[in-house]
């Protein structure tokens, strides 16, 4: 393979590579706005500027090929006064508006600042003034000041989408983006553009002003509005789901995910989240119990049970959740069930049909999908969504696990605080049949969860005596047995012995 | 001293005196079609181009690159159609000269284009007219229907079996059309955003098929050099300079134009080397009475000053480079002593600023925050450090673009500030004045005690 | 550890020291002379001491010369609270054209149980919003009562001109 | 948990402002400009070049200046989304997207112009269409002065078009003899 010489080093290119790919790929950090690998490279930026050895101007690392005998200095004179330069060009007109910005902490135009702006704005003149707080649609809100100019959301809504419902209008420092007249976008994965804006020009409405990022805590674990499984990172703070943005994995969702995915966070933060194990006194009423007087209560009512000696469980279930199903169904003689829905909105890009995070998964372990009411003895529902609410209030379950403590079916003696997929570890299989893993995300949820695969194994243990409870890696290590996965593989670092639970 | 008037020439301004020239039947008249059917019918096409490469006519439109060597860029077998993007988009400020060939010799212009798209093989000419232009677009589209009508254009030229068609393609006002590549774009139907080179419009260029764009002036060049050969074309105006293998000299004639404050303003044909000053007084008529020239950009807009003392220097491509200047267009604007200098920069930055496309950071940031100085300036409120920091400016402009749009903002005005600095301090604050008139004599007193 | 005991002799009183008597004289000498002299003590809360300028009493909330509210809920003050006596939930500003930023607090809360009169969000505030007033007297029947909130912290605080329009010509 | 308290709910998304509902696209071509509009059409390999063009001749056609309307009309013809239109139309500075009155006047102000008095004849030309600057139509609605850069008619300057044609050597009275002969 031909070499290219970038800081001295000598590093391996393929013919039509740029240098910013080749840079980027071998760890050496080249400044960039405008440049994303999945869109045609534009070069207007001017912030990624490198010498070439020789060359008498600097040039776009971006758009500029490799070529055989070329020597790229990236930290050079040239290349640190060409970058320098153009950050004093980008903050002229940037509004220095950081306290009240959504972007202030991730933003590029802040870690470049400090690394090449001057202490002091040389700029004496008064600034050029521009449209703020235009709405693009519902979701998103953009502000002409702060926009460095660098097209990356018109080329997503172009390249990406193929909607093209941006496009750059006026010119010189007047330039903007607009939105057509329609006001709409007519695309699922409108908000990804507030993830590629570098700086705080595009914002989420959802998100808008809610908390200031270094408050966040933020945990890489994927998202389960369908079942592509796309990979994220969700932000949370003293409880409360706050933001989730795509985390890229070229296998799954490249860097993208859809706007449903990205807001289907409503029933985390939910007022009624139950946060406790409750029991139903004799007279029907919810008594506060704990975990241990919840198991003995919900053994007792399991031992009664007569309808039915099933558990059912939503498509989102996690394999650890369904191996402790099965076990905890066989256990009363029954067997594990699950239910998801589906939907009619696929398109072709990342959403899919199926609803069920894990329903390919809990088809490879084996468990029948049900769609018509049948009676469950247990019931494990995160929304209800997963679960037709007929086919769950038909079941007769006694035994529930739900986030919400609402809407539980008058039947259940004994109710479990389930987490929501975002306070959840546990492995999921995409449509794809790939293996990835749910992480519970921090601060976020009531905290104080038990895992519901530890409850069911401590539940599966008290109603047989022989059943000495597994942790979360012997689960693992009984899904791993099974044929149907003999050939799959597993995410590293799901080691037997890990109890990583709910909540945080 | 009796002076010696340099001689006009009369090539492509043989028509321009006329009557109706620009009718199919007057420039049939003077020749025309008569070389376009020679290339067509005794020549190949890489004949032609050997024939262009030899005379040395270099781009007309104020970089200067070799048209023949262009031409030679484009590829011979692709299967993709390829196109002729002839740029008329004269939106240079102080350059009017394409619009006197395409009113006055419509047809010149054409004739070109068609042993241009002989040449390299390409069957669509798109001319792009600049919207401010009306007459001109007239005049073209008259001159294609003509031309169509006498079989000069069309399918099967003169039963050559060369077809070709040609079509006038209006701007909407925009001077960044007049860049090759943002006017590819414009052509396009898009926004005149100029692109990155490499690819090179010859290999990739409008709808993503190979392009040969030329000015105007270049190809109304190629009728003669054709008749004369490249040989005779080489022999007027500057030979190269036998020392540098990569000059290419200024060859040929070329439309000379002078407007601002000049008494008789004008467009005449000389061959190179006419010095400016020759031009300003000989032929535009030398300053209007009573006052005097005090700056000249040679060509266009974007060129260094010349001060009235540099003025003795041939128009030519590199002969104006050694002065610090450039030929650009060769169309000079001159400011006399009644005009402020630095209102004048304001008056250029605001051109620059307006018509950046706003493509790339620092022309879009820099050309506004420098007319934005030039203003306070203006308002007597200039400081030192503005003119420091305009020079800082300048170093973070130039060559930091994708095309060549700012280094055109920075050039003439880096030259203004370098030469004619006492006009910005006398618009400072007092206190900087008096800080100025220290640090000069600071700075005398340095000189002195150093010598 | 006995090696480390060291027995102290005390010294026997003398004569004098056991009258006591000149000891008293000696300090109503003290009293006396005092009676002519200024008097330190105040009667407060009617009497208040005069602190000097940079006192750091209770943080307040100011308004700028056209009484609009400067803070901007960035939270920064929030952030570098080293006790979290401070607390904010930020909102869009319902008026835009009277507010001269898009964003301020709905809500801003100092408990002042805990704050430690540290003055660190007064050096933090990027507005020049929060300051370390004179106020030191702070007093409550209840503890809800000591949790100032945002109207409390605007009253204490009241209006500061500012020679900076910072966000009319950011 | 962190220290901080769970937080109230965050307000509910406030509605988005008010906003203009889309506007109808008018029927585009019109029967006046159809046959112009094929005829440009054919002249390019692809629809979308053929843009600037037909943006030209819609704006002689409707009064003048592109509205709202007749960018979604022409957008929807080409086959663009009509925000690419209307960055194509900000782009050029002989396109109005506001209307523009009934005549309107180009001063050019760049170098040679300037230097031959452009920004005098501005001045008279604003008095005389009563407008506060330039760009924005007068108060009666009857002129649209415009600056323009360089009109390239720079032997001949200071340079006037009015109503798309050109002036020359424009002095003063000249201007307000040309702008009194409007209608």
């Amino acid at each position: 393979m031909p070499t290219i010489k970038i800081n001295g080093r000598d590093l391996e290119y393929e013919p039509g590579e740029t240098v910013i790919q080749v840079a980027h790929r071998n760890g050496i950090d080249v400044a960039h706005y405008c440049y994303h690998p999945s869109m045609s490279p534009e070069g207007n930026c001017r912030i990624c500027m490198v010498e070439v050895e020789g060359w008498p101007k600097p040039v776009v690392s971006c758009k500029q090929l490799c070529g055989e005998n070329m020597a790229v200095q990236t930290e050079s004179e040239l290349a640190q006064s060409a970058r320098a330069g153009t950050m004093e060009m980008l903050l002229v007109n940037h509004p220095l508006d950081c306290p009240i910005c959504d972007q202030a902490g991730e933003c590029h135009l802040q870690e470049y600042s400090y690394e090449l702006g001057h202490g002091e704005s040389r700029s004496t003149t008064p600034k050029t003034h521009l449209p703020k707080n235009v709405p693009f649609g519902e979701e998103i809100v953009y502000d002409a000041e702060r926009c460095i100019k660098c097209t990356l959301c018109v080329r997503f809504c172009n390249e990406i989408t193929k909607t093209g419902e941006l496009a750059m209008a006026n010119r010189s420092d007047n330039e903007q983006v607009v939105m057509t007249s329609k006001g709409e976008f007519t695309t699922n994965y409108s908000m990804n553009i507030v993830d590629l804006c570098p700086v705080g020009a595009l914002t989420s409405r959802d998100f808008r002003f809610k908390s200031r990022l270094w408050f966040m805590d933020f945990t890489p674990s994927l998202c389960t509005g369908c079942a592509r499984g796309c990979n994220v990172t969700i932000g949370g703070r003293g409880g409360r789901f706050m933001r989730m943005e795509p985390r890229e994995n070229q296998d799954v969702n490249q860097w993208w995910m859809c706007d449903p995915g990205r807001l289907g966070y409503g029933h985390v933060n939910s007022e009624t989240r139950l946060a406790t194990p409750a029991v139903r006194d004799a007279n029907g009423q919810w008594q506060p119990a704990t975990f241990e007087q919840a198991i003995v209560a919900a053994s007792a009512a399991l031992k009664d049970a007569r309808e039915s000696h099933d558990v059912l469980l939503d498509g989102g279930a996690t394999l650890e959740e369904l191996e402790a199903a099965r076990a905890l169904a066989s256990a009363m003689g029954g067997q594990a069930r699950f239910a998801a829905a589906t939907g009619d909105d696929a398109d072709e890009f990342l959403i899919v049909n199926e609803k069920g995070a894990n329903a390919k998964g809990a088809e490879m372990l084996g468990l029948e999908r049900q769609a018509d009411a049948a009676p469950a003895a247990v019931l494990v529902v995160e929304r209800d969504g997963n679960v037709p609410a007929a086919l769950r209030d038909g079941a007769g379950a006694v035994v529930a696990f739900v986030t919400d403590a609402t809407n539980v079916p008058d039947s259940v003696r004994v109710a479990f605080p389930y987490g929501s997929w975002a306070e959840r570890s546990g492995l999921l299989v995409n449509v794809d049949g790939r293996v990835q893993e749910l992480r519970a995300a921090r601060q976020v949820g009531p905290g104080n969860l038990s895992p519901a695969f530890a409850l069911m194994e401590e539940l599966t243990g008290e109603l047989d005596g022989n059943h000495v409870p597994r942790d979360r890696g012997e689960l693992v290590a009984a899904v791993k047995n099974e044929k149907a996965f003999a050939e799959v593989a597993f995410p590293a670092g799901v080691a037997a012995g890990q109890t990583v639970g709910a909540g945080s | 001293m009796a002076k010696k008037r340099y001689p006009e020439t009369k090539i492509l301004s043989k028509n321009f005196d006329k009557e109706n020239s620009w009718t199919f039947d007057v420039a049939r008249e003077n020749g025309a079609y008569t070389m376009f059917e020679k290339a067509l019918k005794e020549m190949t096409p890489d004949q032609v181009i050997e024939e262009v490469k030899t005379s040395r006519l270099r781009g007309r439109g104020g970089a200067g690159f070799p048209t023949g060597v262009k031409w030679s860029f484009v590829p011979k077998d692709v299967d993709k159609p390829k196109y002729l993007a002839l740029n008329a988009d004269e939106s240079e400020p102080g350059t009017f000269k394409d619009r006197w060939l395409m009113e006055l010799d419509p047809h010149m212009v054409l004739e070109g284009c068609l042993i241009c798209a002989y040449a390299t093989g390409l069957s669509t000419i798109y001319i792009y007219v600049r919207g401010e232009y009306p007459l001109s677009q007239e005049r073209l589209w008259g001159a294609i229907r003509e031309a169509e009508e006498k079989g000069f254009l069309g399918e099967n030229i003169q039963g050559s079996g060369f077809s070709c068609n040609a079509y006038v393609h209006t701007g909407a006002g925009a001077y960044i059309c007049g860049e090759e590549t943002g006017l590819l774009e414009s052509l396009e139907g898009k926004r005149g955003h100029p692109r990155i080179k490499p690819p090179f419009p010859a290999v990739e260029g409008a709808f993503g098929c190979p392009t040969v764009i030329n000015n105007v002036e270049t190809l109304a060049h190629v009728p003669w050099i054709i008749e004369h050969g490249g040989e005779a074309f080489a022999k007027q105006g500057i030979a190269p300079d036998p020392d540098n293998p990569r000059s290419n000299g200024s060859t040929g004639t070329k439309l000379f134009g002078v407007s601002g404050d000049i008494k008789t303003p004008g467009c005449w044909e000389f061959e190179f080397g006419i010095t400016v000053k020759e031009l300003l007084y000989d032929y535009a008529g030398g300053p209007l009475d009573g006052r005097e020239i005090k700056a000249v950009i040679p060509g266009g807009l974007s060129m260094p000053v010349l001060t009235a003392d540099e003025l003795d220097v041939p128009m030519g491509f590199d002969d104006l480079v050694k002065v610090g200047s450039g030929l650009g267009t060769a169309c000079a604007i001159v400011m006399d002593d009644t005009c402020c200098m630095v209102e004048a920069s304001e008056n250029i930055a605001h051109f620059f600023a307006d018509e950046s496309c706003g493509q790339c950071t620092p022309c879009r940031e820099g050309c506004h925050w420098m007319e934005k100085i030039f203003k306070k300036f203006n308002a007597n409120q200039g400081t030192r450090s503005d003119l420091d920091l305009l020079e800082g400016l300048f170093v973070n402009i130039e060559g930091r673009t994708i095309c060549a749009l700012a280094d055109a903002a920075v050039w003439p005005l880096r030259s203004i500030i370098r030469k004619f600095r006492h006009e910005f301090v006398a618009k400072m604050t007092p206190e900087e004045q008096a800080a100025e008139k220290e640090a000069q004599a600071e700075k005398a007193r340095e000189t002195a005690g150093v010598s | 550890m006995a090696a480390n005991v060291k027995p102290v002799r005390r010294e026997a009183q003398t004569f004098k020291e056991r009258l006591f008597l000149p000891a008293i004289i000696k300090g109503l000498g003290i009293t006396f002379r005092r009676i002519f002299k200024k008097k330190v003590t105040m009667q407060f809360p009617e009497e208040r001491w005069e602190v000097r300028d940079e006192y750091r009493g209770a943080p307040v909330l100011v308004k700028d010369d056209e009484n609009r509210p400067k803070c901007v809920a960035c939270s920064l003050c929030e952030y570098v609270c080293p006790p979290k006596a401070i607390y904010i939930v930020p909102d869009e500003i319902e008026d835009p054209e009277h507010a001269h930023v898009e964003r301020g607090p709905a809500v801003f809360n100092i408990n002042m149980l805990r704050c430690i009169f540290c003055g660190l969000c007064e050096e933090a505030c990027p507005e020049e919003a929060i300051f370390m007033s004179k106020e030191y007297a702070l007093w409550g029947a209840t503890r809800a009562e000591l949790i100032h909130d945002k109207e409390t912290l605007y009253e204490l605080g009241g209006i500061r001109p500012d020679p900076i329009k910072k966000w009319s010509n950011k | 948990m962190s220290a901080t308290p769970p937080r109230a709910p965050a307000a509910a998304p406030k509605d988005v402002e008010a906003r203009q509902p889309a506007p109808t696209p008018v029927a585009f071509p019109p029967a006046a400009l159809k046959d112009e509009c094929e005829a440009i059409l054919s002249r390019y390999p692809t629809r979308q070049a053929a843009l600037i063009p037909i943006l030209l001749l819609a704006q002689g056609h409707y009064d003048n200046w592109v509205s709202p309307e007749v960018e979604a009309g022409v957008a929807e013809y080409i086959g663009v989304s009509d925000s690419h239109v209307r960055g194509v139309l900000s782009f050029y500075s002989m396109f109005n997207l506001k209307p523009a009155g009934k005549h309107e006047v180009w001063v050019c102000r760049t170098l040679t112009c300037w230097l031959r008095g452009a920004a005098k004849l501005r001045d008279t030309a604003l008095e005389k269409a009563q407008a506060e600057r330039a760009g924005v139509v007068g108060e009666d609605g009857k002129f649209l002065v415009k600056n323009m850069e360089c009109l390239g008619l720079c032997e001949v300057a200071p340079a006037v078009f009015v109503d798309g044609v050109a002036h020359t050597n424009v002095t003063n009275e000249k201007l307000v003899e040309l702008m009194d002969a409007c209608e």
